[in-house]
C-alpha cells in the first residue's frame, strides 16, 4: 500500500523529521487560505501516487495565495500519469542549498533491508550513476547503528553539524521501515536547507501482509473494483487490456497462462491467480468477477495441487446455472481429483481439455472468432 | 543421493491440526515420507494420522529425531513458528505459509542464517526428492524418480513441467521450490550447486518469472557447470510496473525483465523454453 | 547497583506487571495507614539489600492496622543480615495458589542472558534440584520470543488462562532486563492467585557501568565512605578486616596481593585496585583513603604497565609531605618509568622492593611489629 | 607461528588520535607490531606517529589491509567502535576499553559470533606474541620470545607472571589476555585449543581468579590436552560476596570458589602455583 506524500509526511514528522510546513487541501481557496498561513511563496503538489510529477505539470509553484488559488485550480482535476488528481499539498517553498537522496528499502537478493543514500538527489537514482550511490545492507536487528551514519557521511562528503542531523535521520528512518512494516521509505530530494535537512518528498510503501498490524495507518485504495472484489476473495487480480478472460492457480502459471495466450496472438484481459486450494464458492465468486468484465472468452487453466479439479467444475456449474455465462469458456482440468471434475463438467455438458496449450490456442481461436 | 532431502528424512509438521496440516500430513505420508511427528500448541497428546502431536518442537525433539520441519501455519504465526524450528536446531525448514509480511521473512532468514538452517519458502509448494519424500503440497503423481533436478520460484507452474518432464519419460531426482516472496531462504544458486555435485542428477530445469535478479545471478553460476541447464521464464507478456501476485514479480526499475533474464541464462550456455511443454526436448537434446 | 524491593516493584508496575497492592513506608504510623487503606491482613517487609530476610526475622504479617503499626515497630531499626532496616514495603497478604520462580541475568559462560524459571518458587534457587529448573539461554537481539513461552509453560506445567498470562510476563521482564541495564531481574516467589500471577518479590541489579544511561532510575548507594571516594576516583576499593592497608593495580594482582599476605599470615585492611594508568594525583587521594583507615602498615604493589612508576612515586613523596604519613610503608614498584620512581622515592629516603613476595614478607612483618 | 596475531598482522587502532591511543601506538610501534593505520572521526587525514589517520573503519579499509584492530575507546562509544570493525570485517578486535555496560558486551559478542570474528576482551590488556607483535598495553621489556604459552583473565597479574617466566629464562609464544568482565568475546578453552595446535607452544600457563566457571571449564579440556598447563588463581583470600574490581570475580551462589577451581585443575592434571613465583618452576618441571 502506498501512502500519499502528505500522509508520509504526517508520519516522518510523527517521528521527528523534519518536514516542510504546509497542509493537503482539496479546494484552490483551500489552497489560498494554507498559502496566507505559510505566508511566504508555497508550492503546489498533487498528490496522486505516481512519481515524476513534475514533468507531468503536477508540482506548480506561487509567490501569493492568489496564485496558490490560481495554481491549485489548475493542479485540481488534472490527470498525471492517469491519475485523477483530487488533492493538493500546499507548502513553503524552501531553500535549497543541496538535495540528497535516501532511501531504505528490502533487498530480496540480499535477503536483507539496505540503505541507499545519493548526494546526487532530486532526480531518479535509476538516473544516477553508480558510483555516486551509496548502499549499505542492514542487518535486520541492529539497523542503522551509529558508526553506518559516519561512514556513509563520509562517503556523501557531509560533515559537522549536517552529518549529526543525518546521524539522526537514518536510524528514526530505519525505525519508520522496521515499525510500520514499510517495503521503502524513500525522501527524494532531502533538502539541505542551511544547517536543516528537510525531507521535501515523502514516498512510502506499507507491505500490504502486514496491514493487519498496522491499524493506525490511514487505509489508501487505488484498486479497481474487481481488483478490491478479488482481493476480498484472497486472490490476486490485475487488470489488462485484452478480451480473453483467464483464471489460472498459482501466480507462475497464470504469468504462464498470459505469456502463452499472446504467443498464439491473443490479447488477455486480466490476471487472476486463484491460488491453492481456493474453495468452490470463491472460485465462483472468482467467476463472477471475469464474467463482470465482460470477456470474449474465458478461459480457465487448472493444474491441481491443493486446487480440487472438482471444486472447479462445480463453481463453473454453478455460476452457469445460477446466472447464466453468455460467452465461450475453455477449461483446462488436471491434477487433484482430476476425473471427478471432468466428469462434473461433462454431465453439463462441457469438455475440458487436458493439455495446456492445446486450450489456450482454442481459446484464442474463439476470441477471434468472436471479434 | 538427492538433495537436501531423501528417504532418511524425518520430518515433523508444524500446525498438523489445521485442515490443511492434516490433508497434507495425510497427502505426505500416502507420498512415503517419514512423519515422524506434529506440533499444535495446546494438541499435545492427539494423534492426526497416527502421528503423534506436541505441544512445541522441543517437545517433539525430545521424543523423535527431527531432520526436517513444514509449517502449515497462518502468516501472522508463521514467524514465531519458524523460529522455533530454527532454534531447536532443526536443519531444514520448509515455509508453504504464504502472505507472511515481509519483515517477518527478514528476521526469519536472518535467524535461519546465523544458525546455519536450510530455510525453503515461505510461500512455496515445498521439495519433492522424487519417490523418496515429499515435503509440501505438489501432487503426489506426477512426481516419478529420475536425474532432473528442478527448481523453481512457483507452484503450479512448476507441476506443469514436472507433469511435462514425467509424461516424457523424464524422472525427477529433486524438485525445490524456493518460494514466490520477495524475500525467500534458498536462492537459485544454492539449489544449483547442489544439484552440480549430487550424481544423481543429470540435467536441471530452472523455473523462474520476471522481476528480481535471481535467474540473472543463477546465469552467472550456470556459466560455470558441468551439467546442462534448461530455463521456462514465465511473465513475458506482463506489462511494466503491474503487481503479478508474487511480491517478487514487479518489473521495478527497467531491472528484472524477460529479455534480460532470458539473455543472462543464454549467454550462461542454459537452454531457455519458449513455452513450458518444450522444456522436455530441450532436456532430451542437451543430455544427447 | 541493586534495588530496594519497593523500587523494584515500582518498575515492574511501570511495565504492566502485577505486583501487590502497597506502599514503602518508614514509621509505623505510616504502616498502620497503609494496612487501613489496604482494608486486609498485610506483610511488612523489611527494605534491606540481602535476600533471607524471612529467617532474620525480617517480615511479619498483620491482621488488623494496629498489629500493622506494631510489627513495623518491631522490624524498623532491627538489623538484618549486619543492615539497619529504615524502611518497610507494607503490603497486601497475597492468597497463593503457587508459587513460581523466574529471573533474567547474564551468563557469563554463554555470552548471554538466561532466563531460569522454576515451579519450585519460593525458596533459593540454588536450593533447588537441576531437573526442577527450566534454563534457555537467550539470543540478546530476539529476547524471550512467543515460542519459548509456550515451551517454559509446558516445562512448568502451566496451560491455559495461566500460561497466557505467563507469555505476557516473560517478554516484559526481558524488555525490563535489556532498557534498564539491569543484571538481574529476578522474581521469587512469583505467586499464582486465582488466575492471576503476581511479582510477590523483586530484585533487581542495574549494571554500576551503565548507570550513566539509567537516570531515571532512582539511586541506590550502600557504600563505605572509604569506597565512595574510590569510586569517584574510578578506583575499585573493598573494607576488610585486617590491618595492612594494600593498593595494587589491577584486580587480579590486587587479589594476588591479598592471596600472598594472607599466605605470610597477615591481614589485608582492604581491597584497592588503583587501576591502569591512574595519574599522580588519583594516586595521591588512592592514599590518602588507605591512610583514613588507621592500618598497621601500607603495602603498595605497582606493577607498572600503563602505570607509571614515577607518577605512583611522587603521589607517595607528595602524600608523605603534605599530610605525613605515620606508619610504615613498604612499596614493591617495578615496570613503566621504573628506575625514575625508584629514584624519586630514593631521594626522599624511601627503598622500593623489586620481589612481590618479599615486599609483601615485609609488609606483614612490619605489621606483625606494630601489633 | 604463534596464536592469533604474529609479524605480519596489519593492525588498525582505533581512538588513535585519543592520550590512550596515541601512547599505545607509540609503544605498539616500539615493539614492533605492524600498525598500519588509524581511525578517529573528524581526524581523518591526519598522522599519529607516521601512522595515517581515517574518519571511519571502511575508509581505513578502502587503503590498507587489515587483520586485527585494537580500541582504545571510551566505555560509551566502545560497543559502536566495536560493531565497525566486526561489520568491516576486520578478523580480530581487541578491546582495551573497561567499564563497558554489560549489555553492550552481550551485543558486542552476539555480532561477533555470527560475523565470525575473534573478540578478545573488552577490559583486556590484549594479546602479545612476544617480539612479534603485540596488540595492546603491556609493558614492552618483560615480553621475549619462547615456548610458554599464556592465557589469564586479568592484567597486571599477567605481566608479574611473565616477568617471573622471562626473568628464569622461558620466554613465552603468545600470551593472551581474555579480559576481567563478566562477558569477554575469547575464552580458556578457545585459547587452549590454539595452544595445543600451535608448534612452537610447549607449555601453557592459565592465570585464573575466582569467579565464574571459566576455569572449569578449562579443566575439562586440560583433561584432553597433551601440553603441560600450570595454573595460577587469585582470590584465595576473597571473602565470599564482595565484589573484587572486576564484575567477574564475585563469588556467586557457592560456584566459582577458589577451592572447586584448584580442584578441577588439578583433577585434569595441571600444576598449580600457590604464589605467582612458583610457576616458572612448575613450568620447568612439567617440561622435564
Amino acid at each position: 500500500m502506498k501512502l500519499y506524500e502528505y500522509m508520509g509526511k504526517e508520519l516522518f514528522a510523527r517521528y521527528g523529521l523534519t518536514v516542510p510546513r504546509g497542509k493537503m487541501v482539496t479546494s484552490p481557496d483551500e489552497a489560498a487560505a494554507v498559502a496566507a498561513e505559510i505566508g511566504a511563496p508555497v508550492v503546489i503538489k498533487s498528490q496522486v501516487l505516481s512519481g515524476k510529477r513534475g514533468k507531468g505539470g503536477g508540482i506548480k509553484f506561487a509567490d501569493t495565495p492568489e496564485e496558490a488559488r490560481e495554481a491549485a485550480a489548475q493542479v485540481l482535476g488534472m490527470t498525471v500519469q492517469g491519475l485523477k488528481v483530487e488533492m493538493v499539498l500546499v507548502e513553503e517553498k524552501l531553500a535549497i542549498d543541496h538535495e540528497f537522496y535516501v532511501a531504505i528499502t528490502v533487498d530480496g537478493a540480499a535477503k536483507a533491508p539496505v540503505l541507499i543514500a545519493s548526494a546526487q538527489g532530486g532526480m531518479d537514482i535509476e538516473e544516477v550513476p553508480d558510483e555516486f550511490i551509496v548502499k549499505e545492507h542492514l542487518d535486520v536487528c541492529l539497523g542503522v547503528q551509529p558508526y553506518l551514519c559516519r561512514e556513509v557521511c563520509r562517503r556523501l562528503g557531509l560533515t559537522g553539524a549536517v552529518a549529526k542531523e543525518f546521524g539522526r535521520l537514518l536510524p528514526t528512518l530505519y525505525r519508520i521501515f522496521r515499525e510500520k512494516d514499510a517495503e521503502l521509505v524513500e525522501i527524494n530530494p532531502l533538502v539541505l536547507s542551511g544547517e536543516k535537512l528537510i525531507a521535501a518528498d515523502a514516498k512510502v510503501t506499507i507491505d500490504d501482509e502486514a496491514l493487519y498490524r498496522q491499524k493506525d495507518l490511514p487505509v489508501v485504495d487505488d484498486r479497481t473494483e474487481a481488483e478490491r472484489q478479488a482481493h476480498a476473495l484472497g486472490l490476486s487480480y490485475v487488470q489488462l487490456d485484452g478480451n480473453i478472460a483467464v483464471m489460472a492457480n498459482g501466480a507462475g502459471i497464470t504469468m504462464g497462462t498470459l505469456d502463452i495466450i499472446q504467443y498464439y496472438g491473443g490479447a488477455p484481459a486480466n490476471f487472476l491467480d486463484a491460488g491453492g486450494g481456493t474453495g468452490m464458492e470463491a472460485t465462483a465468486k472468482a467467476l463472477e468477477i471475469l464474467l463482470s468484465t465482460n470477456p470474449r472468452v474465458i478461459f480457465i487453466n487448472i493444474f491441481g495441487g491443493i486446487t480440487r479439479c472438482d471444486d472447479v467444475a462445480r463453481a463453473l456449474v454453478k455460476v452457469k446455472q445460477e446466472k447464466g455465462i453468455n460467452v465461450p469458456v475453455v477449461i483446462r482440468l488436471v491434477g487433484t481429483n482430476e476425473e471427478e471434475g471432468v466428469r462434473i463438467l461433462r454431465e453439463n455438458g462441457i469438455e475440458a481439455y487436458k493439455v495446456m496449450h492445446e486450450a489456450a490456442a482454442k481459446a484464442v481461436e474463439l476470441a477471434r472468432a468472436q471479434g | 543421493m538427492a538433495i537436501i532431502v531423501d528417504e532418511k528424512t524425518n520430518v515433523l509438521v508444524q500446525g498438523i491440526t489445521g485442515n490443511q496440516g492434516t490433508f497434507h500430513t495425510k497427502q505426505m505420508l500416502g507420498y512415503g515420507t517419514r512423519i515422524v511427528a506434529g506440533v499444535s500448541p495446546g494438541k499435545g497428546g492427539q494423534t492426526v494420522e497416527g502421528v503423534p502431536v506436541y505441544d512445541t518442537v522441543a517437545a517433539a525433539m525430545e521424543n523423535h529425531q527431527i531432520d526436517a520441519s513444514v509449517l502449515f501455519i497462518p502468516a501472522p504465526f508463521a514467524k514465531d513458528a519458524a523460529f522455533e524450528a530454527i532454534a531447536a536446531g532443526v536443519r531444514v525448514v520448509v515455509i508453504i505459509t504464504e502472505h507472511i509480511p515481509v519483515h517477518d521473512e527478514l528476521e526469519i532468514i536472518a535467524f535461519a542464517r546465523r544458525r546455519g538452517t536450510i530455510v525453503i519458502g515461505p510461500n512455496t509448494f515445498g521439495i519433492v526428492s522424487s519417490g523418496r519424500c515429499k515435503i509440501g503440497i505438489p501432487p503426489n503423481q506426477f512426481f516419478v524418480p529420475g536425474h532432473i533436478g528442478v527448481v523453481a520460484r512457483s507452484g503450479t507452474l512448476t507441476y506443469e513441467i514436472v507433469a511435462n518432464l514425467t509424461a516424457n519419460g523424464l524422472g525427477q531426482s529433486t524438485v525445490v521450490g524456493l518460494g514466490g516472496d520477495r524475500v525467500v531462504g534458498l536462492s537459485f544458486v544454492d539449489v544449483l550447486e547442489k544439484f552440480e555435485k549430487d550424481p544423481e542428477t543429470r540435467a536441471v530445469v530452472l523455473v523462474g518469472e520476471i522481476g528480481g535478479n535471481a535467474e540473472e545471478e543463477a546465469s552467472l553460476f550456470i556459466k560455470k557447470m558441468t551439467k546442462p541447464v534448461v530455463a521456462y521464464i514465465a511473465g513475458k507478456s506482463a506489462p511494466p510496473g503491474k503487481r503479478m501476485g508474487h511480491a517478487g514479480a514487479i518489473i521495478e526499475r527497467g531491472k528484472g525483465t524477460f529479455e534480460g533474464k532470458v539473455q543472462a541464462l543464454t549467454a550462461a550456455g542454459a537452454g531457455v523454453a519458449t513455452l513450458p511443454f518444450e522444456v522436455p526436448g530441450l532436456i532430451k537434446e542437451a543430455l544427447g
